[in-house]
């Protein structure tokens, strides 16, 4: 494990009204790692990384990327510097082709005028840089990449919205539950697209129920519990019974978490 | 079938010890404001309230003594009591995510049939009424077939029916209002809402005290009964509604045809509060109950909302009119506050509803 | 200023109740009497006229000068007005039946048809030739539009039928009705579709200028400018320069501003000592009078020129 | 296991436009049993209990409930006649409180003249059952039973729909992925509310894409595939890596399908 | 960081021979309307083309000759023109599941600004167009700020705003009109899109090429830039196209900023179109805008749909009014027909569009 962590976060505060969803929570990401976050419903999993995506902004608090602290009012900011995710919600627009849902926000122009004076999108080369990135996750069953995104099947959605997190991620991906409704084979596909993008070098946050799953791929563990980290463990050096416990609260981490 | 009780995944042996908590809960203090805005939220009934009591009194204060006449009071009461029971029908069919704009007109199509019939054709009053009784429920079942059988958006459906019963209105009445003369002659009854019980200065009409009536029943079905319940549920989520056991087609088409009932009471009303019957009159009733429900606090989205908010809404608004009439406020500028208004009091109801930080 | 008065008009967007509202204000200053005014959203809005009343009562006015949105349906509230003393005055539309009011001070709608009817007729002189479009008010048909309408046929010399009902008569002459809603637009559009019925059209009946204004930009759309009689009812100032520009052939002037400055003098007068108008004679209301205007007179009907019309118009 | 089955289908076929969900689908479900419906996403296992559960209309087949034909043409039609579902979707109202969800469409109405003929609701009595059922399931931490449904986390959202399920079926309770967002901590408990169901002589159909937890409890699985039953094992009998294998179409079954 | 190759649970090692099937697809050959319903479900867009043609033909036959001539044809244009334009911006703002009440308000009171600078404080014509085309682009400013910041709903925004410009536009007014013949004399150029060119019988006005221009820029930016996509996204889902990382909210505020821009076009449109400058004209035109649409097939609920169908939503209105006056029918049962094109025209929609067994 290299010494900088390349996401950060520390302190995060975020209330919900009288609900205090994250409370002092920290995080640390280091390069080239797959980080799994666990923790119980409710635990405020899917609130911490909404607040490293720019998707909510923390009360307190402050995060760092690359060492530096970064502050990111909305998604785009997020992805423009490199960090991608996959939302519980999936974030994909229906009425929508494939295409367009996995170019949206950052779509090509075509080259000279009439890209740039008249604005006109690309849609061939997005076209063929789609089917590339979706046959690289084997989800080419999908017969026509201009079909709108309500005619897929959830486990078909839920691939288009991993591979498109895969395609613009540079720095960091993060996965909120990405197989939670898939069957075996789908999510066999998504924890082998998850290593394959870990072989690239780049980072991924994975938060998931789904224990086998976790000791699977997982380098290193965030058990997250009543909106704060209560400790990160190793996989190797930890069983699933340890995290189970840690995370629900039946046992306390002792000083060996990492 | 008999199996020992099972152990589940190896790793889940612990989990009797783990704790109950699922999220903490905490009280911040905060500034006077959010406490008002914290205690708001948990009584969003309140909001049109307070609002109606500080409009009384600003007007009271600027318009002085004729505005907080028993008269002038009671007046207003009076002046907002057709709107109102429109505004009662609107409350039914936005609490089911749905738009009315043929309230009003289905109102003055049956004044106009009952007048017809009771003044011109000689029929017993009761009978004229019983007829516009069963015309205004089934303008609301066709209103309510478009949308549930033929699948037709709330709006677009009554943007069209709104067209065919103004139409159908001026075709029967021919355009002509029925003198007061000729229906104090032929059918009192008609006008029975329009009489008053007066005691110091003020004047409180039957009209009135039907307006408040009705809001009762309604918000009595609302809330202690089945049928209440199911018509939050299938205004909040119809198909969630449809799978959890609710016939969410005969529920909508009730309620379309409730409302169509309602606005033929107020149909009634509306001749005693004119007096005669006027085929060209509450044009804009329309969009004017529609004003009082988003005055009141009924979210257009449908499941959530009191109906007395929409009673409270009509109040406030009548009472806008009658303090800018009072404080001798040009029409043009009378038309300018009110689109403030609405947009005011529906800013100030998304920031109670939203209490965060 | 303890005499308070109210001046209650149909619509606040139409100029001729703007510049009756300038008349009775202009009025009222000059005699220190309290002025309120209100008026209806749209032609018809017989609630706000309703509820203005009963403001008025509340508010402890002396008395009331009013347009009726509709002729029978207000009686009841101003029935109301004057059981609470109040005076009641009827501006240019009169109520059903008139003696609703204290006293109405108007024209006379049907006369003001009547003279552009005659018009049109004399200077066509042979009227058997006569293509006549006919642009009324709007679908519901209101006293002012059957009352200009059925005049203007009756001075042209068409059998009215029912002098309530616009569009029964079943003169060969006329080409059709089409609504304008009173403006231009309207006046334009309805004066197109009139126009596909029957391009020979020659005279146009025109329920005010603004519709004149625009059933005009029809025809010279397609260059048939000179081929019509365009004639009005109103006498508002555009309308009378238009008369001048040759746009209009005659208009009927009203006199708004009067009707209003007479209505506030009788209710400083009732305010003073309690008397009340009385009507002219011969008719059962107050004739503010009726001038003919157009540039082109012909024998027998007396009017003035617009270069006169222009200094009185709408006075 | 008896010999009629409590829930029967013959040849139920559903299209969706140029989708066939269903095509010629058997399904049996025999008293006291729990029965898992496993299949690949897509496979048709949601479109199959919204047959039974009268919230589709099959275009072709029949349904029979004790060895009887029915024909359910709303979901109010299969309650009544004892079958309680929770869907994928949960149908919950969100503005809705805790208890008018649970009774949503079976309200209790005061006894005497109130009820009878102002058809007023008997509130206290729904409340005390409401937090009776909720209290069965471990649910108690919920504060409030008025409190309203969307200010609840999933897994307690989940919770409350599988209370309302195991309340009002009286002959079968189907279950569409009860789990699939829940926590470990959170599934355990939904795990052993089915076991205690089954101990009630009710039967239950239980869709899941976690196959230890069908492993676990499941005394028959049906196993799912291309819109038809393509066998029913006995999990006793066959490994996981059996029952995977046939829904992926990786192997087929043999005759030895029970 | 090392680790071999990953074998996954127990039960997953045979899923490499799993096939890759996931749900039949089957082709159904049905009778001839089935066949219909599927063809039309695959162009949507062609189901407003059909009504357009079948209405004139049929008033073709009904009406006969006059009907058909050239002449009449363009004339329809010519009268659709405004409305069209209009039916442009709102159709922008229904795209993003919004609606507005308050198009024709702000275009009749940017006719008035212009009208009131270039007539009668003598400033030079483009400057005057000029503050008109800013002041429209900062109505709907206002309106979009009032929707993203304050988060109200469009429908409640607009209703508010549309009295507030309504309010304005009497105030700078006068309730007067400007006369044709004083804009003539002083700024022709604001009467620029009443001029035609005419050939046989047609008479093709500026107003009318404006109008089909405006509808192919949109389509353009709607269809072939990023920004279009974006309308469509938020209009779909827009809370998933925030998380997907569009600015929504200025997504939001450019549409409804472009659209009170078009308004403002439609401003200059509007005087060629009626000669003079017309305070009381189009009253009804924030309804009559949405009808277009709505019978363009465009969804109330947004994303879907496409904005050439307003074109034809407002051609068909305005096909239906000149055929039924052509065939003299009644004013009044012109109204009523009108509402019952609304409601059939989007029935047929909800039929193309459940395509099903
Ligand atoms: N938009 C919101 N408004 C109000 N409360 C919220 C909101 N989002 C989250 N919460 C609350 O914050 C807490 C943490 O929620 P969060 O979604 O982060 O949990 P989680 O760990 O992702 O749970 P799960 O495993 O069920 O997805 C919960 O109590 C939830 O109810
Ligand atoms: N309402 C619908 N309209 C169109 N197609 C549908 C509809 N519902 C289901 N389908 C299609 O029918 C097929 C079966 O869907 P179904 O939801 O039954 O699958 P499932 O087995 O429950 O999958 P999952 O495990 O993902 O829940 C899928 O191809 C799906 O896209
Ligand atoms: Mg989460
Ligand atoms: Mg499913």
């Amino acid at each position: 494990m290299s010494a900088h962590p390349i996401l950060q976060a520390r302190g995060l505060v975020k209330r919900y009204g009288r609900v205090t969803a994250l409370d002092n929570a920290d995080f640390d990401l280091y390069p080239g790692e797959i980080l799994a976050v666990i923790g119980d419903n409710g635990a405020g999993k899917s609130s911490l990384i909404k607040a490293l995506s720019g998707a909510v902004q923390p009360d307190e608090g402050e995060i760092l990327l690359d060492g530096k602290p970064v502050h990111f009012s909305s998604p785009l900011q997020a992805q423009d510097a490199g960090i991608a995710t996959v939302y519980q919600t999936l974030a994909l627009s229906p009425a929508l082709s494939i295409v367009d849902n996995m170019f949206v926000g950052r779509e090509l122009r075509k080259p000279g005028f009439m890209g740039q004076y008249l604005r006109q999108l690309d849609k061939p080369a997005m076209r063929a840089f789609a089917r590339e990135k979706l046959s690289e996750l084997g989800l080419m069953t999908i017969q026509n990449i201009d079909q709108q995104v309500e005619t897929l099947s959830g486990g078909q959605r839920q691939g288009v919205a991993v591979a498109r997190a895969a395609a613009f991620g540079s720095k960091v991906i993060i996965l909120d539950e990405p197989t939670a409704a898939l069957g075996v084979k789908e999510s066999r596909r998504v924890l082998e697209l998850i290593l394959d993008v870990r072989s690239r070098g780049i980072p991924i946050v994975l938060i998931s129920h789904n224990m086998p799953h976790v000791f699977e791929v997982a380098d290193r563990i965030h058990i997250h519990r009543l909106g704060r980290r209560l400790c990160t463990i190793d996989p190797k050096e930890h069983s699933m019974s340890d995290a189970v416990a840690y995370m629900t609260g039946a046992k306390e981490p002792g000083d060996k978490a990492a | 079938m008999t199996q020992s009780a099972p152990k589940g995944q190896s790793f889940e042996h612990d989990l009797e010890k783990s704790d109950k908590r699922v999220a903490s809960f905490e009280a911040h203090s905060k500034g006077g404001l959010h406490r008002l805005q914290h205690i708001l939220h948990g009584n969003p009934t309140l909001v049109p309230v307070i609002v109606l009591l500080v409009s009384v009194a600003v007007f009271g204060l600027i318009a002085g003594g004729k505005f907080f006449s028993a008269f002038n009071l009671t007046l207003i009461m009076q002046q907002v009591s057709i709107i109102g029971i429109l505004a009662a029908a609107q409350s039914l069919i936005i609490l089911t995510a749905g738009i009315d704009l043929s309230v009003a007109a289905i109102m003055v199509l049956m004044s106009v049939i009952a007048g017809n019939l009771a003044v011109y054709s000689g029929w017993p009053a009761p009978i004229a009424l019983l007829v516009a009784f069963v015309g205004g429920t089934v303008a609301g079942l066709m209103n309510g077939l478009l949308v549930t059988k033929v699948k037709l958006p709330p709006f677009i459906t009554t943007l069209g029916t709104w067209s065919i019963f103004y139409a159908l209105n001026l075709w029967l009445s021919g355009a002509q209002s029925i003198r007061s003369q000729d229906i104090d002659a032929n059918a009192p009854l008609l006008k029975f809402f329009g009489e008053a019980l007066s005691f110091g200065g003020a004047r409180i009409t039957y009209g009135s005290i039907l307006m408040i009536a009705i809001f009762g029943v309604l918000w009595y079905m609302l809330n202690h009964t089945a049928w209440g319940r199911h018509v939050y549920a299938v205004g909040d989520d119809k198909e969630a509604a449809e799978l959890a056991g609710i016939r969410t087609d005969r529920t909508l088409l009730s309620v379309y045809m409730l409302a169509g009932f309602v606005c033929s009471i107020a149909a009634w009303a509306s001749i005693g509060r004119v007096g005669s019957i006027s085929p060209q009159s509450f044009y804009e009733g329309n969009l004017q109950s529609i004003t009082a429900v988003v005055v009141g606090g009924i979210s257009l989205f449908g499941g959530r909302g009191s109906i007395l908010g929409a009673l409270f809404g009509a109040l406030i608004v009548g009472v806008f009119q009658s303090g800018l009439r009072l404080s001798n406020v040009d029409v043009l500028w009378q038309v300018f506050a009110i689109g403030w208004l609405i947009i005011i009091a529906v800013a100030i109801d998304q920031w109670i509803r939203k209490v965060s930080a | 200023a303890d005499v308070g008065a109210c001046l209650i008009t149909k619509t606040d967007t139409n100029p001729f109740f703007v510049k009756m509202k300038e008349g009775a204000t202009a009025k009222a200053k000059e005699m220190g009497i309290q002025l309120s005014t209100f008026a209806g959203k749209i032609d018809g809005d017989v609630e706000t006229q309703i509820a203005a009343v009963e403001s008025c009562i509340a508010a402890g006015a002396k008395g009331i000068l009013i347009t009726p949105s509709d002729s029978r349906a207000l009686a009841p509230a101003v029935t109301q007005a004057r059981e609470n003393g109040l005076l009641v005055i009827a501006l240019d539309t009169p109520f059903e039946p008139p003696e609703t009011a204290d006293a109405t001070f108007a024209t006379d709608n049907f006369l003001a048809g009547e003279l552009i009817g005659q018009w049109a007729a004399a200077k066509m002189g042979d009227t058997s030739g006569a293509k006549i479009a006919m642009l009324d008010l709007n679908a519901s048909e209101i006293s002012v539009d059957y009352l200009r309408n059925n005049g203007f046929l009756q001075g042209f010399g068409v059998d009215i039928k029912d002098p309530k009902d616009i569009g029964d008569e079943d003169d060969p002459r006329i080409v059709g009705n089409d609504v304008t809603n009173g403006n231009e637009e309207g006046g334009r559009t309805a004066m197109e579709n009139l126009l596909q019925k029957d391009p020979g059209v020659n005279v146009v009946y025109t329920i005010n200028e603004p519709a004149a204004a625009g059933a005009y930009e029809a025809l010279k759309a397609v260059g048939l400018e000179n081929q019509a009689l365009i004639v009005s009812v109103d006498g508002g100032c555009p309308g009378v320069q238009n008369v001048k520009d040759g746009v209009i052939g005659a208009t009927s002037m009203q006199f708004p501003l009067l009707m209003a400055s007479k209505g506030i003098e009788a209710i400083a007068a009732f305010a003073a000592d309690g008397t009340k108008p009385a009507n002219t004679e011969g008719l059962d209301f107050f004739n503010t009078g009726v001038e003919l205007v157009t540039d082109e007179p012909v024998e027998g009907i007396p009017s003035i020129t617009s270069e006169e019309a222009l200094k009185r118009c709408w006075g």
